[in-house]
């Protein structure tokens, strides 16, 4: 037996953005144990200094296509709050909608396009398409039912058109409400055979007890609203994100950490689960009962499975959240005229604010400061996969001592697929990173 | 409901390519047979839209004499999506003809009389079905005159035919190029330049110009120059075309429809509308 | 044929018959202030008393996009043209718009005939409705003298107070009548009544311009060098608006869209305008209308010029659409009064 | 032989990658007429041979991407940019209207220097490319079709006309009637009036038309009461990069 072992995956593929992995072991020693960041940086922060807070949520979306609406609602969430507007109760209901919808299109991508492969052992979709037609052909079918859906609310999935800061430019009419309605439904249906499809993938044996952070509220499966929560008994206010995140450097790696109660923390699926499972619906229990999933759960590998579970709830809780609209029907005067602001038609006053919003890849706060005129002074972005990095890296460094056995194209693959668990968004994570470079 | 139509007008009758022959490194010649056992019945100057699905289509000059009344020729020079897929194809393969259309030049007004041909670059398309009538019908005319010009030797369309045009003794025939290479023996220089010295009768003489656009007002005061009145000199223009019908408007040169009232205008007939040359 | 009455209250019981053989589209409201044709699903959607819709009814004789033939090149160049359509009634189309209708079927019946124009129009039924006040200060109607038709419909409502008198103008739509028991015949009253409408009418929709009809044949003959047109293309954003609303343009373009095989598809044609920059195009480069004055002053010729030269009518219908729709307020009736009042100006 | 085809993506946010990904079952058509050789997004394999056609996604904002267009161009016999980022610099440009370091420096502080970066370019202003698909994201039938035209070799044109057509042909209201600042009447068609549709605004991520008539668009604004030079803030919205190199 070696001890010895070295993993290099230089794009890393089937993740959103470039990562780097290396993975250096000799004599049992870890020398190195990282994933790098490789995409060339953007500077959205610099980008949207002294552009008005409403045309931010525009230029902020496209930080990450795929999740875009997380991006878009963390924008106007911390947009609004800077300039002290409260969205009508109608509003929060069309934007949870398109919350569960967005995670809906990003599990959907993850599990079936992204993990799948691994558990059955397949290089990509597009190999798993030509044994099993079926399940690629499944997937495509419900992620097309979230971008009907999309289109039909907000105008299309990448780049929401119609959601901005004050609501919505087009308020869904009752036939449209009744088409996203069956659109669930459709979803809805595929989610058995997808549980089933998840019965058949071996996760990996791992286990690592870490702290997880997410929001929570008393009414809901918390994704729009709530205060920060963690498994460690933290509960604070979104406005206090920066002691939340506590971003530090560290020697081994050249991306800042997050930490909270210890040295790492994870957001995401796995994490909601574990804080949130009281408040999921019975069909979402049911799921997770059928995937043997319980809170707390330890296995980062097994986020996949808590995505699934999300999958069943955000079907069920969609649906319920239509049929309050259908019953009360829509009041489409509240639809908001963009390009007003210059007129006052929403009031504006300086001030700093802050979204926290649960997207797919766990929590993301957005912060803006504004100036009297709406003019924005300074954006921060703290994005899921920055914070998750940390706990990544702790991960990883466990799984290479369990791993060291194995030959180094076993241990590459466990390694590869550790870090897809967390279905990384790696495109968004760069441009508002502080990066490190060690020499 | 589908209401399917017999006839719509946009249907296309399918036909054979017969024989390819390539001419320039963008220009090549295509000899067509209707599938339907028809000949294609056109007039000298008339055009035909030539379909090809996928790509579209695209006005073409009919450039053989109506003579001939099994196949027709198609001289096609290679610049967009029709004509890039046309010059993919093989002998054997099947196109889609509309047509054909519009008003040719008035053959029986010009039997009898002498004609002065001036034709720049691919505008001895069109021209060629007129000239190949008239030395088919060489009796009907009278002097017969034929000035080409193109851009350089190897831009040079139909070129074994022009070289016995050039060694007939019963027309008269001149060429130029703008810019000459070293096997070249002809004249260099722009086509105006070789209208003076054509010896022409302006009694009895009609003008058939086809050229790129820039070209015809300087041709056109050369000929008027030489005694030739407006309404002698007949001109073909080229315009955006896509139905044939005088309906889509691309080609709409004020009242007229170039597919409609045209390609073939008598000179006074457009002098007077801007843009029209 | 015989002209009848409807009662006001049972105009929706009509409708409703007629949906039952047809589908219906009617003026709709749309937005803050505009209107557009839809289909209906009954009476209460429907606003007769609309000002123009954004769109003429031009879209369901020849709509945005169109299919004219289908393809498929696996084995030679195979078609089939056909026309993708139902039976159809419109409600309550205005007297300018049914202008508009006559004048595209002056162009499209012209030899030779467009035979998907054809079909389209042979299925769809008219009912029109008298404007019995003026609909706001773009409308030429007046000056054009389309606020009265003449022909053009199927059947033709006027509002006479408690009723609608329906003008009866051709079998089909005597037919259409037979669909609903609820019509009675026309009352001496009725007649009075509509008698006095029209007379109204004609002191309110008076010429809206200082230009004569008759004068416009030569205020164009020698305006097209005006320096009117150089002046309203420094406002034009050539955005085609104008065309796209026009009633009676017609322009269009022709292009094959393949399936992902590449070997069958459809050719289909779409609305292109003259306000394009790439419209008058060739191969070479040459751009026959390059400047945006050509550009503007050909729309305004092919209303009154052209089309007269072509087809002895005046293409303008008086609707106010294009001044209407001109996010950059050049406007039909003032541009006519500059060039007439342009003349010597030169 | 079925093409080969690849997928690249530079700095942007791979929200175009997301579209054609978002096909639905239209994709697995595709799939059936092509042969996907890399799309590092859904798949591990890679290619070493020649591309038939490579699709590019993003700007070019560093060395790094520069050299690697350029490899790309080397070993494809067609290129096609996609997007906003890659077609004209999109959002990316935005940042072309500060000076490098100090877009630097307001991400990264006195450590900017560690962070090399080139203003924002297109893809085109690199290397030659056969085809382009703007629009941030793409509009997909749009994409399918240019993606069509490349597979049967044919030149695809993007409308040199304005967003307001196609606007029109969806019969929206038009947004200066509540005096909204609409790039529409400035930008290229192509998307169906993607925005305009959902009621918000157009911002020109198509780019700018080739000829705008921008003095009448001025008068437009003072018309309805809007500060005329808002259309010119709107622009560098999406054409910043664009109009640095005039
Ligand atoms: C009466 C008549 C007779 C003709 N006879 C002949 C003939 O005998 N032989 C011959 O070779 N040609 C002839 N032509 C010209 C021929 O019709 C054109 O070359 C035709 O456009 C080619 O079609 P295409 O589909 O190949 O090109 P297209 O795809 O239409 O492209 C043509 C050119 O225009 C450009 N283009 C296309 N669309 C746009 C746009 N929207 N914006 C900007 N640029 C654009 C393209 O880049 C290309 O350079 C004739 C034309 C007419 C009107
Ligand atoms: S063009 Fe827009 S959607 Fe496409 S990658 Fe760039 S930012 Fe994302
Ligand atoms: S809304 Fe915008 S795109 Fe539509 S017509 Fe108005 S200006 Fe043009
Ligand atoms: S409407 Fe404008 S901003 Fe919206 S997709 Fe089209 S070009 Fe882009």
């Amino acid at each position: 037996m070696s001890k010895n072992l070295s993993v290099n995956v230089e794009f890393l593929t089937r993740v959103e953005g470039h990562g780097h992995i290396i993975v250096d072991m000799k004599e049992g020693v870890l020398n190195k144990c990282v994933l790098n960041i490789v995409e060339a940086p953007r500077f959205f922060e610099s980008m949207v200094r002294g552009r008005s807070i409403f045309e931010l949520q525009h230029i902020t979306s496209r930080i990450c296509g795929i999740c875009s609406c997380g991006h878009t609602l963390a924008s106007i969430q911390a947009a609004e709050a800077a300039i002290g507007f409260t969205p009508s109760e109608q509003t929060t209901i069309l934007r949870k909608i398109l919350l569960h919808l967005e995670n809906l299109d990003s599990h959907i991508l993850h599990i079936y396009m992204l993990a799948a492969p691994d558990m059955l052992g397949k290089k990509s979709a597009i190999a798993l398409a030509q044994t099993d037609g079926e399940t690629v052909r499944r997937a495509l079918r419900m992620k097309k039912c979230c971008n009907d859906a999309c289109s039909i609310l907000v105008g299309r999935h990448v780049h929401p058109i119609s959601s901005t800061v004050g609501g919505f430019t087009k308020i869904p009419s009752e036939a449209d409400l009744l088409s996203m309605r069956e659109i669930f439904v459709n979803i809805q249906n595929e989610i058995a055979p997808t549980i089933e499809l998840a019965k058949t993938f071996k996760f990996p044996d791992f286990e690592r007890d870490t702290e997880y952070v997410a929001l929570k509220n008393d009414t809901e499966y918390a994704m729009l609203s709530g205060m920060v929560a963690s498994t460690d008994g933290v509960l604070k206010s979104k406005e206090e994100y920066k002691n939340i995140t506590n971003e530090y450097l560290v020697d081994h790696s050249t991306a800042k950490h997050a930490k909270l109660s210890r040295d790492a923390y994870m957001v995401g699926a796995l994490a909601r689960f574990n804080i949130n499972y009281d408040r999921l619906s019975p069909e979402a229990k049911d799921a997770a009962g059928e995937l043997g999933l319980k809170p707390v759960c330890r296995n980062a590998y097994l986020n996949t499975a808590a995505q699934i579970v999300e999958c069943a709830h955000f079907c069920a809780d969609g649906i319920r959240l239509i049929d309050i609209l259908l019953e009360k029907g829509t009041d489409r005067s509240e639809a908001v005229l963009v390009g007003l602001n210059e007129n006052d038609v929403i009031p504006v006053k300086a001030g700093t604010g802050v979204g926290a919003v649960e997207v797919p890849r766990g929590l993301l706060f957005h912060c803006y400061s504004v100036d009297e005129n709406g003019r924005v002074l300074s954006a921060d972005c703290v994005i899921p996969t920055g914070q998750n990095l940390a706990n990544i890296e702790l991960d990883m460094r466990k799984l290479a001592g369990q791993v060291c056995e194995k030959t180094n194209e076993e241990a590459t693959l466990l390694f590869e697929m550790m870090v897809r668990a967390y279905d990384p968004c790696i495109s968004c994570s760069t441009h508002v990173l502080e990066v490190e470079i060690v020499r | 409901m589908r209401i399917p139509l017999k006839k719509s007008g946009y249907e296309i009758m399918k036909a054979e390519i017969i024989k390819i022959t390539p001419m320039t490194a963008t220009e090549k010649m295509y000899e067509i047979r209707l599938k339907n056992g028809e000949s294609l019945d056109h007039e000298p100057g008339q055009f035909v839209q030539v379909s090809m699905f996928g790509a579209g289509e695209a006005p073409i000059s009919v450039c053989s004499s109506p003579t001939n009344q099994e196949t027709f020729e198609l001289c096609i020079r290679k610049v967009g999506r029709m004509t890039s897929m046309l010059h993919d194809l093989k002998v054997g393969d099947e196109v889609g003809i509309r047509g054909p259309f519009g008003v040719g030049f008035p053959v029986n007004l010009l039997k009898g009389r002498d004609l002065i041909f001036v034709a720049g670059g691919l505008g001895i398309a069109p021209l060629r079905s007129l000239v190949n009538y008239v030395l088919d019908e060489r009796r009907d005319f009278g002097r017969t005159d034929i000035l080409l010009g193109c851009k350089s030797p190897e831009n040079m369309l139909f070129g074994s035919e022009v070289a016995q045009w050039g060694s007939r003794m019963d027309i008269n025939f001149c060429c130029t190029v703008d810019r000459s290479d070293p096997d070249w023996k002809g004249n260099v220089g722009l086509i105006t330049a070789l209208i003076p010295g054509v010896n022409i009768n302006p009694e009895n003489t009609f003008a058939v110009v086809c050229g790129p656009p820039v070209m015809y007002r300087y041709v056109i005061t050369e000929l008027m120059k030489k005694g030739l009145p407006e309404s002698r000199i007949y001109v073909s223009l080229e315009r955006h075309m896509k139905c044939g019908m005088g309906r889509c408007g691309h080609c709409q040169i004020h009242q007229y429809y170039c597919c409609m009232d045209g390609p073939v205008f008598c000179y006074d007939k457009i002098k007077d509308l801007e843009g029209a040359i | 044929m015989k002209n009848i009455l409807l009662k006001k209250e049972l105009f929706g019981g009509f409708v409703r018959q007629l949906l039952t053989q047809y589908k219906v589209a009617a003026p709709v409201k749309k937005g803050t202030k505009s209107f557009t044709f839809e289909y209906v699903n009954g009476a209460d959607e429907i606003c007769l008393d609309h000002v123009p819709t954004i769109l003429p009814p031009k879209k369901y004789f020849l709509p945005q996009h169109e299919t004219l033939l289908e393809y498929d090149t696996t084995d030679g160049q195979n078609m089939q043209a056909y026309v993708e359509m139902e039976p159809m009634v419109i409600v309550g189309v205005h007297s300018c718009d049914i202008a508009g209708i006559q004048c595209l079927n002056h162009v499209f019946m012209d030899r030779p005939k467009d035979y998907h124009y054809q079909a389209r129009h042979d299925k769809i039924l008219l009912i029109g409705y008298e404007c019995l006040h003026k609909c706001d200060q773009f409308a030429s109607c007046g000056l054009m003298n389309t606020h009265t038709p003449t022909g053009g419909y199927d059947l033709f409502m006027t509002d006479i107070g408690d009723y609608y008198y329906f003008d009866i103008n051709t079998f089909a739509g005597e037919q259409m009548t037979s669909l609903f028991e609820g019509f009675q015949p026309v009352s001496a009253e009725a007649e009075k009544l509509l008698k006095k409408a029209r007379t109204d009418k004609k002191k309110l929709f008076k010429n809206e311009t200082d230009v004569n009809l008759g004068e416009i044949p030569s205020i164009f003959e020698w305006g097209f060098d005006s320096h009117v047109w150089d002046r309203t293309a420094e406002k034009c954003l050539s955005c085609g608006n104008c065309t796209n609303v026009c009633p009676t343009c017609y322009c269009f373009d022709v292009m094959d869209e393949a399936e992902l095989n590449l070997n069958k598809g459809h050719r289909i044609r779409v609305w292109d305008s003259c306000q394009n920059e790439s419209f008058a195009l060739v191969a070479g480069g040459e751009n026959f209308r390059e400047k945006r004055a050509q550009r503007v002053r050909h729309r305004f010729f092919r209303k009154f010029k052209y089309p007269v030269d072509r087809y002895g009518k005046f293409f303008c219908t008086g609707c106010g659409r294009c001044s209407r729709q001109c996010m950059a307020s050049i406007n039909l009736k003032e541009t006519i009064s500059k060039l007439k009042s342009s003349w010597g100006e030169l | 032989m079925r093409p080969r085809v690849a997928f690249f993506d530079l700095a942007c946010c791979e929200g175009c990658q997301l579209q054609v990904a978002n096909l639905g079952e239209e994709l697995l058509d595709l799939l059936g007429h092509i042969e996907l050789v890399e799309f590092r997004e859904v798949m591990s394999e890679k290619w070493e041979g020649e591309y038939d056609l490579a699709i590019i996604e993003g700007s070019v904002t560093n060395e790094e991407a520069v050299h690697r267009v350029k490899e790309i161009r080397k070993r494809s016999k067609t290129v096609m940019a996609y997007g906003a980022c890659a077609v004209n610099g999109g959002i990316n440009g935005i940042k072309n209207t500060k000076p490098m370091e100090q877009a630097g420096r307001d991400v990264y502080g006195d450590r900017f220097k560690d962070f090399p970066t080139l203003p924002t370019m297109a893809v085109s202003d690199v290397i030659e490319v056969e085809y382009i698909v703007p629009g941030c994201p793409i509009y997909p039938p749009e994409f399918l079709k240019v993606l069509k035209s490349a597979l049967a070799g044919l030149e695809y044109v993007i409308p040199d006309h304005a967003v307001c057509v196609e606007c029109r042909f969806n019969e929206n209201e038009c947004l200066y009637e509540q005096g909204i600042n609409c790039m529409g009447p400035v930008t290229r068609a192509g998307c169906g009036s993607w925005c305009p549709n959902n009621g918000n605004k157009c911002y020109g991520c198509r780019g700018l038309l080739s000829n705008p008539n921008m003095n009448g668009a001025r008068d437009v604004m003072k018309k309805y009461d809007l500060e005329p030079d808002l259309i010119l803030k709107s622009i560098d919205m999406y054409n910043a990069a664009g109009q640095k190199e005039e």
